[in-house]
């Protein structure tokens, strides 16, 4: 049992540690507990990746170097395997989900309404994130994948707000159309190799014809997209978000969308590098659309968690921008991006969480000047804003230079002005977002108090001042040490870009 | 039953039968009334145990007799009686259920003989004057060898007892009233 | 002991840091008095070193070697790609050794005023540790190696003035202005960033070739002779200097923070901050910072010289635009923001006008910035201690403070004729050599337009004097003002002083650039009709605004309508909110809000309700008639045998 | 002899609950019909699954290779439907079950007909089981003896009786095309003519009558509603099973040289009868006629097996019938429990039921989110093994309508969990008490449709008996 | 002779066919029924007589077929007495209670 098969194991672990705790008051704390124990394993198990690499790695490698890898037989004779392994990437997303779903956790303190089942779903939820971020066979992935998108609809369903069904019926309905299309690509990658295995270490050796791959990357990119908010898929993301309870949404728009992201570049461009390169144009061009779509969408919202599903719709465009722009920088930036905005939405839904337990109301227009009654909140608040639109020093600055440089920077395979232009469109989104933070937080926040009986709401608890200092915390130590995470995702990506350049005529860009 | 043997004279007597079979088959399904359709069913097998007298299979033709007018159109007979269906006004179906029924049936047989037609069956060439005798017939029924039937006789008769049983079971009248 | 001094120069910078973290997360909330000493000791201390530094810098062994820049300390900050990486540093040459004094100095006698100034307010422990954040990020800006770098503080330069001319959240108008300032200089900052880009890229295709040593984005790297001329000859699709496309975007970052003409209508607005805010960010350091950024840059900038005329243009056009509205402005602070903007304009065309042959505009520029930092200082530390005084910026609410305020009188006074360009005052210096580099440039249209701005500052400036310190009190409350307390003061004598004596310094030879400058001392040519123009607005000002106040409204009156446009500052207020109101959110933000509402949250559900319609459509069939459903099997059996042997014979 | 074995205890077990009733004094015997039947059904599973192959009467009768699989399922979803009809018997309700014996006998007939369906090697055999494996359960149909159940097997019946006809009239064919009743012999002599294929399309319609494919599935819906829960239970997954094993020997036996050319028919079929009975079943109200059209939609997804050409396809067409079985089950008993407790068969009925009953709520979506074949549920793989036989041959566009026909179950089966999660509690709903067998029978069900997705051996132990079975027989490509 | 003798049995078999379709009372269809299960035993019969004489089979079949033939009709008559017992009408096409 390696240390990756117990990254997976403890949360589940810790759901049935909730289903049979018999106090209903100790149940969070168990929660709080065995998540507690996961961040230090997730610490441990990324101390020991760090060791493992000391920041070599061979630039001309072709396939990812996976450390700590397990493989055990499972279905021999269809070539499935619970193969877990772990490079840069992926540690990079189980740093990011153990952090998310230990605040998400403090976030639902007082969740009181059946709150057995709520942590259970929320914990076998998050199982599947890590299991789909540390699989590396498709079979497991695609398990993994669904694993962590049915839980939604009850998560929604029961403890959600507003129309809570519609949107919950939607937003797994539409996942499960991506998860179908994933299916499809799945099993053309499978049948396509001719290698009777689902390993895509091994799937990746194989050179797919050109005409195969122009099928099956949309398929599998617009599968992921869907869940990544591509622009025409996103609708369910802003009803869902808004119904959604604090910590569900946490954990949906910080990790659940990012492994959106993390899959279109894992599988769709690794493997199908030719299908990248024929369809990096279409996609960057979506995905500027998206940017400025999420952006010009947020300024015009009642509800402050339309306004950050917005937000995350237009940062979500971004991740998926970066992956579109088939460089090393853009891929940097997208993996950058996944980390920062899942650390950003999860602090900006916690303190909505926070605010909507003491105003009861989420409506932009109807609250304001409460920063006077909860300065840390509104501080955290501000903080957040800032890392979305981008201020240097925090973790927002550093991903989205690296994705405009990467924009601009270009590569070989498809016009380099069309997408010049699609990058100064996406760079503007910079402004857009600037003027639909400051114009939510500013009517929220400050101003006179409106409402008088906001007078008398207290400042954050214990617990939330935990929850979102460890997430201030990390937004300010990835703006201001990128060099940090730089280490551990170089390496990994360094084998996509080979496969990309490979395939295609050795220009590398630049040089 | 040899007399059967001489070719052309048994073509006629054929020819016969099936223009009565032909012909009382179509007044089966024409007939408004529901109690000349059953007596009109027993001609067309009566007719058709003829047939097989011609195709010397003449255990079939006495089972066919016992078992079909014997058994099945008494059963029918009974059940039109049981169900007062012979006084129910004339049994006649919306044209346009029939216009579908009809379609549906000519379709079936126009498609059908077609591909019969099309397709070459293979005939034994040499006819046998002897075809094959009633004792032979009854020794496949126990025969438990490669060429006997024993399981299929098993399995009827288990059969038939379950029927029976059921078919009881369904049609008495509930003890407690409803 | 030299090498020491320049070794340590990071400290400068880090020691506002270091005091923003301690003050901001552990002193604030126990007790905000000893927070504020902190924070005003650390700039201090900050100030101090910077003075050491600037005295070794500028002694006579190491200005010997003409410029030498040095780079005493560097780290990695990020490897963007193999060759793209950005080291953060601190980077020491004339200009930046300046601008660390001008900075440190106003920033601690800001701090050292904001003690008495700020003293009762809510929020005492915030507003130092959001001035200490100020220093630490335009330190930064400063002694930045690099255009990243540079972008990097840029950017923190931009939240902390948001932060502080918010400082007083619970007023609308201030949450406004503080929005609008940041969301107009990011606007700016968007322009800088794409200048950024290319010349990332670009950069980083050229040092492919050149190997210079240095990073692509680092000036060393930009303003290297044979990168300078790769790039000349890179050109756009459609034909025009690439480089001239990077510089102007570059250029309009830099006219976003140091509010050119039409990104100026934040700096107005933003007076909504405390006045020692003001004196500190909108007079001293901040706005100057695209002044300097074009400095930085100047060796690039020189290479396209149209993209100079057009820097001259616009620092002109903005100068006689500002002066003009300052006239009419009541607000004591809006005035002093229009002078502002009027002094950077002409800082701007003073460097739109030098070139790397005659550098004297360089030279000009830097020394009217130099002198500028302080007598605006003085001027909104003034105008500070009468407020804080009279209760309210009005100026007609003032009057006849001479004798109830004679120390605020006394350096409001020189601090007023040092800004008009009187003789022994700095003013009169700086304003000279810019009026100097149009006339021997040949630039007349600058000229005459210099000196007419040179006549309008004059008499605005006197105008609020006379307004505010002579004449008897006109409204209650400046009736019983009193001198504000010798922490006030002190800072004033202090920035008076230096306003008289730092004209005198021979700035010449500790900032140039380019060829060396020929003549020496003041240009008579230059100073004559300067001075006279100064006395001219001085003198009609006096006339106007001492006496019986009824001149000044017979002239409004005769201007009519003009007037009132020039007042309401030509209505480009108007014009921008009417673009963003109305066309940006009503055309676009709401209308994309509600197509995704409707058209592609509908398409979606129109799928959905497509499905349940085609569902209950398709359970019609199940009719309940048992001879449809035979009828159903019959057509299947023989469609199914059709089809199977139409497939067999390979039709279908 | 000992090949017969189980069959004769089933038999045995039938004629002896039989006999009991008729000389056991006149008390409620339902607990003695029951456990005795189940006793009999076990030891013929357990003689199943020790049992070895072989050939008896000449060939006439012989287990092979898969059979014994079919053989489990039928005998295991038998034991699983008594477990939950146990209670039906002494239920309240208006569709309380009488005559516990006769029940017990005509179920077991028709599980003997079933399994000598499975064994038997010619036409005649095959026939006759397959007829006595049909009628008992036109009778069971009937058993509740009201209008409705009434009309709902004269349905039955009469489409039953239709089918059974043409497939005698395809039957015959193929012994007027080859002269030869055994399976084995007719398989070689069939050669490709007309005739063939119009005798190929009356056995796909017989084979489409008992596993409720698109045109042939119009009974199943109003036969579901109306027969008794646990008859509709046993239908769908019994009767189902044995119309496969039917396909089974007719495809890869009679017709298993020409697989080739049945394979684009068989990706019409089920991409219509999945798609028919998912789209339909969003709009149903009963839950029994909900269960009618899920159970037709996964007839869609099993004849995807067909499709491929590799030993994997028939393993998985049996790896997920064992699996749809034993989740279908499950679900069934929950359905069973509740309608008969609440004597209500509205899917609105099931309001609350996570409130009301947690661990029943919680059982039945587990078999609700296998039959939509979601992670971690054995549903899933099945399907998902299923998918990959039709795309290993091409049939991409048949695997995207199936993904995206579970994506249309997911919304159905949602539809019910809400009903149960998130809907406030039914008022009338009062408390049920389960006895201890039908505790068992949900034991059994829950742990199968959970259990056999995660551990491989029994994919792995059902993939080398169909190699070895596939040897034996010489389909066209199959190897 | 053995062509007249399918055709023949074709015939009787679509008269069935029809006579299912289109008839109103249960018992009808019955007869339908015996009608179409009679022209598969004659199908049964002559092949087995042109194609195959030397074995019984055909015949075997025929006596099978008819016995099942007897079985259903029993059930079917169960099922219709019970019915009518409650509906006191065999009218096929009036049965529709069950339905979409």
């Amino acid at each position: 049992m390696g240390i990756l098969s117990w990254l997976i194991l403890i949360p589940f672990l810790t759901a049935l540690a909730v289903i049979f705790t018999p106090d209903s008051k100790k149940i969070r704390w168990v929660a709080l507990i065995g998540t507690g124990i996961h961040l230090v394993v997730t610490a441990v198990a990324s101390w020991r990746y760090l060791e493992l690499i000391q920041g070599n790695f061979d630039s001309k490698a072709l396939f990812t170097q996976l450390q700590m890898t397990e493989k055990l037989p499972w279905f021999a004779s269809l070539g499935i395997q619970y193969f877990l392994g772990v490079d840069g990437i992926s540690m990079l997303m189980t740093i990011l989900t153990s952090i998310i779903i230990f605040t998400g956790v403090l976030a639902s303190w007082d969740v009181e309404n059946r709150a057995r089942e709520f942590y259970s779903l929320l914990l076998i939820l998050v199982t599947g994130v890590f299991g789909v971020f540390l699989s590396f066979d498709l079979f497991l992935f695609f398990m993994f994948y669904e694993v962590a998108v049915l839980p939604m609809y009850l998560l929604i369903g029961v403890w959600g707000t507003g129309p809570k069904e519609y949107s919950a019926m939607k937003l797994t309905l539409m996942l499960m159309v991506g998860s179908a299309l994933l299916l499809v690509g799945f099993l053309a990658l499978y049948h396509g190799s001719g290698l009777h295995t689902f390993d895509f270490t091994q799937i990746a050796t194989v050179r797919f014809p050109k005409e195969f791959q122009f099928w099956v990357f949309p398929t599998i990119f617009i599968g992921f997209g869907i869940l990544g908010a591509l622009y025409p898929f996103h609708t369910w993301s802003p009803d869902g978000h808004a119904s959604a309870p604090t910590a569900v949404s946490m954990l949906h728009a910080g990790v659940l969308m990012k492994m959106g992201g993390y899959g279109a570049l894992r599988i769709a461009v690794y493997l199908l590098p030719d299908g990248a390169k024929d369809w990096g144009l279409f996609f960057m061009g979506l995905t500027t659309i998206n940017i400025l779509y999420g952006a010009f969408g947020a300024i015009k919202q009642k509800d402050l968690k339309f306004f950050t599903a917005y937000s995350s719709v237009s940062h979500c465009g971004m991740v998926l921008f970066g992956v579109a722009s088939l460089n090393m920088l853009g891929f940097k930036g997208a993996v950058y991006q996944m980390f920062s905005h899942g650390i950003m939405t999860g602090l900006f839904f916690s303190l909505i969480g926070m605010v909507y337990g003491r105003t009861h109301t989420r409506i932009i227009s109807e609250m304001g000047g409460i920063a006077k009654v909860m300065p840390w909140l509104a501080t955290c608040f501000y903080i957040g804003g800032f890392a979305s639109l981008g201020l240097p020093g925090l973790a927002g600055f550093v991903a989205e230079s690296h994705i405009f440089l990467g924009g601009f920077f270009g590569n070989v395979w498809s016009d380099i002005t069309v997408m010049r232009i699609l990058t100064i469109l996406a760079t503007m989104s910079i402004v857009v977002t600037a003027v639909y933070v400051l114009r939510g937080l500013g009517s929220v926040f400050l101003g006179p108090i409106t409402d008088h009986h906001f007078d008398g709401l207290t400042d954050a608890k214990l617990t939330e001042k935990l929850c979102t200092g460890i997430l201030v915390a990390t937004l300010i130590f990835a703006g201001v040490f990128p060099i940090f995470m730089g280490h551990m995702i170089e390496g990994s990506l360094v084998p996509i870009l080979n496969r990309l350049q490979a395939s295609g005529a050795l220009a590398a860009i630049g040089h | 039953m040899s007399f059967l043997s001489n070719f052309e004279w048994s073509q006629n007597i054929f020819y016969l039968l099936a223009g009565a079979m032909v012909f009382f088959g179509f007044f089966t399904v024409v007939t408004k009334h529901i109690l000349r359709s059953a007596i009109y069913l027993m001609s067309v097998l009566f007719f058709s145990a003829g047939i097989y007298l011609l195709l010397g299979a003449d255990f079939l033709a006495g089972a066919q007799v016992l078992i079909y007018i014997g058994g099945i159109i008494v059963l029918l007979v009974f059940a039109v009686m049981l169900t007062r269906s012979a006084d129910l006004a004339e049994d006649h179906p919306p044209l346009t259920r029939k216009l579908f029924g009809a379609a549906g049936a000519i379709t079936f047989f126009v498609v059908s003989a077609y591909l019969i037609e099309q397709s070459p069956l293979i005939i034994e060439k040499s006819l046998p004057s002897e075809s094959a005798s009633i004792a032979s017939l009854g020794k496949s029924f126990v025969d438990i060898g490669a060429s006997g039937y024993a399981l299929p006789f098993e399995l009827i008769s288990i059969l038939l007892l379950g029927v029976l049983i059921g078919g009881a079971v369904i049609a008495r009248k509930e003890m407690r009233t409803k | 002991m030299g090498e020491w001094i320049t070794n340590s120069a990071w400290l400068i910078t880090a020691l506002p840091l270091f005091s923003f973290i301690i003050v901001g997360l552990f002193l604030r909330p126990l007790n905000e008095k000893l927070a504020a000493g902190v924070a005003t000791a650390s700039i201090g201390l900050a100030w101090l070193s910077s003075l050491l530094l600037a005295s070794h810098y500028f002694s006579a062994e190491v200005s010997a070697e003409a410029q030498k820049t040095l780079i005493p300390w560097t780290v990695e900050w990020l490897k963007f790609q193999e060759g793209v990486t950005v080291n953060f540093g601190v980077l020491l040459d004339p200009i930046s050794v300046m601008m660390l004094v001008v900075v440190t100095t106003v920033s601690f006698l800001v701090h050292f005023y904001s003690l008495s100034y700020m003293h009762g307010e809510s929020g005492y422990g915030r507003y130092f540790t959001y001035l200490n954040l100020f220093t630490f990020s335009m330190l930064g800006l400063v002694v930045a190696p690099n255009i990243f770098q540079t972008y990097f503080f840029w950017e923190l330069v931009g939240v902390s003035s948001f932060l502080l001319i918010g400082f007083y959240y619970q007023k609308p108008s201030a949450v406004a202005a503080s929005k609008k300032a940041f969301i107009v200089t990011r606007f700016a900052d968007l322009g800088f960033f794409i200048g950024i880009l290319i010349l990332g890229y670009f950069g980083f295709k050229i040092s492919g070739e050149i190997q210079t040593g240095s990073q692509p984005l680092d000036y060393a790297f930009l303003t290297h002779p044979e990168v300078l001329k790769a790039f000349l000859n890179l050109h756009l699709a459609n034909g025009n200097s690439l480089l001239a496309l990077a510089l102007l975007l570059v250029f309009m970052g830099a006219a976003g923070k140091s509010a050119m003409f039409p990104l100026h209508i934040w700096l107005p607005d933003a007076m909504e901050g405390p006045t020692p805010v003001s004196a500190l960010i909108h007079a001293a350091t901040m706005v100057v910072a695209g002044v300097y950024l074009v400095a930085r840059l100047f060796p690039v900038f020189s290479t396209v010289p149209d993209v100079l005329t057009v820097i001259a243009g616009i620092g002109l056009f903005t100068s006689a635009f500002a002066a003009i509205i300052a006239c009419t402005q009541d607000d004591i602070k809006r005035v002093l923001a229009f002078s502002t903007l009027s002094q950077l304009g002409y800082m701007m065309f003073s460097l739109g006008l030098a070139t790397m042959a005659e550098p004297l505009g360089y030279t000009a520029s830097m020394f009217h910035l130099f002198t500028h930092a302080f007598f605006k200082a003085l001027l909104f530390l003034g105008a500070g201690s009468i407020i804080h005084a009279v209760h309210s910026n009005d100026v007609w609410e003032m009057g006849g403070l001479k004798k109830k305020m004679p120390i605020t009188h006394i350096t409001f006074a020189m601090a007023v004729l040092a800004i008009a360009g009187i003789w022994p005052f700095s003013g009169f210096f700086s304003k000279d050599e810019i009026l100097a580099t149009a006339l021997h440039g040949e630039h007349y249209v600058h000229f005459i337009g210099g000196l007419l701005v040179a006549g309008l500052t004059a008499f605005y400036m006197a105008r609020i004097y006379f307004l505010s310190f002579w004449g008897k009190a006109r409204t209650e409350k400046s009736s019983h003002a009193h001198e504000s307390s010798w922490v006030m003061l002190a800072p004033l004598g202090f920035l008076a002083l230096l306003s008289l004596t730092t004209g005198f310094i021979p700035f010449a030879e500790f900032v140039k650039i380019g060829a060396p400058l020929q003549q020496e001392g003041i240009d008579l040519h230059v100073a004559i009709p300067g001075t006279l123009m100064a006395l001219l607005g001085l003198s009609l000002s006096a006339w106007m605004y001492t006496g019986t106040l009824n001149v000044p409204k017979k002239i409004s009156v005769a201007l009519g309508q003009f007037y009132v446009a020039i007042k309401n500052k030509f209505y480009v207020d108007e014009v921008y909110s009417f673009i963003t109101h109305q066309i940006i959110f009503r055309f676009v933000a709401a209308p994309v809000a509600w197509f995704d509402r409707n058209v592609v949250d509908g398409g979606v559900n129109l799928t959905g309700a497509a499905m349940r319609g085609w569902s209950s459509a398709l359970t019609l069939i199940q009719t309940g008639q048992l001879q449809t459903y035979l009828l159903w099997f019959v057509f299947g059996t023989v469609t199914a045998s059709l089809l199977l042997w139409g497939i067999f014979l390979g039709m279908v | 002899m000992n090949i017969f074995l189980p069959e004769l205890t089933v038999l045995a077990t039938g004629l002896i609950v039989l006999i009991y009733d008729l000389f056991a004094i006149k008390k409620d015997n339902s607990k003695f019909s029951t456990y005795f039947s189940l006793l009999g059904l076990i030891l013929a599973f357990v003689l199943v699954a020790l049992g070895d192959s072989g050939q008896a009467l000449g060939g006439r009768f012989a287990v092979e290779g898969i059979e014994p699989w079919f053989k489990l399922i039928f005998l295991g979803s038998s034991i699983l439907t008594l477990t939950f009809t146990a209670e039906t018997f002494t239920s309240k309700a208006q569709e309380k079950l009488n005559h516990p014996a006769e029940f017990h006998t005509m179920m077991l007939f028709s599980i003997t007909g079933m399994m000598f369906l499975v064994s038997s090697r010619d036409l005649i055999s095959l026939y006759v089981s397959l007829e006595l494996a049909t009628i008992p359960l036109f009778l069971l149909a009937a058993w509740t003896k009201n209008i409705r159940s009434g009309e709902g097997s004269l349905k039955y019946l009469l489409s039953g009786a239709l089918a059974s006809a043409i497939l005698l009239y395809g039957f015959g064919l193929l012994y007027g095309l080859t002269g030869e009743m055994s399976l084995a012999q007719i398989g070689p002599k069939l050669t490709a003519n007309p005739a063939l294929w119009l005798a190929a399309g009356m056995v796909l319609a017989g084979v489409g009558f008992k596993l409720t494919l698109f045109p042939f599935h119009m009974w199943a819906p109003d036969t579901y509603e109306s027969a008794p829960t646990s008859i509709t239970a046993f239908l769908s997954v019994a009767s189902k099973a044995a119309g496969l094993a039917l396909f089974f020997q007719l495809y890869y036996r009679v017709f298993s040289t020409h697989t080739l050319s049945f394979q684009f028919i068989i990706s019409l079929f089920a991409a219509a009868t999945m798609t028919l009975g998912n789209v339909v079943a969003i709009k149903q109200k009963n839950i029994k006629r909900f269960m009618a059209y899920s159970a037709i939609s996964q007839a869609g997804y099993l004849m995807m097996g067909f499709l491929g050409t590799s030993h994997e396809s028939t393993a998985s067409i049996i790896f997920y019938l064992l699996v749809y079985a034993l989740t279908n089950l499950t679900a069934f008993a929950v359905i069973v429990h509740h309608t008969h407790n609440q004597d209500d068969e509205s899917i609105e009925g099931l309001r609350g039921l996570s409130l009301s009953h947690p661990i029943l709520a919680l059982i039945f979506m587990i078999a609700l989110f296998g039959l939509a074949g979601i992670p971690p549920l054995s549903g899933f793989v099945g399907k998902f093994f299923l998918f990959s036989v039709a795309a290993k041959s091409g049939y991409y566009w048949l695997v995207t309508i199936a993904a995206l026909n579970s994506t249309v179950s997911l919304y159905y089966y949602l539809r019910i969990i809400r009903q149960m999660y998130i809907e406030p509690l039914n008022p009338q709903e009062h408390p049920m008490k389960s006895s201890g067998l039908f505790k068992m029978g949900l034991g059994i069900g829950v742990l199968g449709s959970v259990v056999c997705g995660l551990i491989p051996m029994i994919y792995e132990h059902i993939d080398t008996n169909t190699i070895e079975w596939l040897s034996t027989l010489h389909v066209l490509g199959m190897k | 002779m053995l062509r007249q003798i399918v055709l023949l049995s074709l015939f009787l078999f679509s008269t069935g066919l029809y006579g299912i379709l289109t008839r109103r009372s249960s018992v009808g269809l019955f007869i339908a029924i015996e009608m179409m299960i009679n022209a598969a035993i004659i199908n049964f019969v002559a092949f087995n007589r042109f194609l195959a004489p030397s074995h019984i089979d055909g015949q075997v079949m025929g006596i099978f077929a008819m016995a099942l033939a007897a079985a259903e009709v029993l059930v079917g008559m169960a099922i219709l007495v019970m019915l009518f017992r409650q509906r006191k009408n065999t009218d096929i096409q009036s049965m529709n209670s069950l339905k979409h």
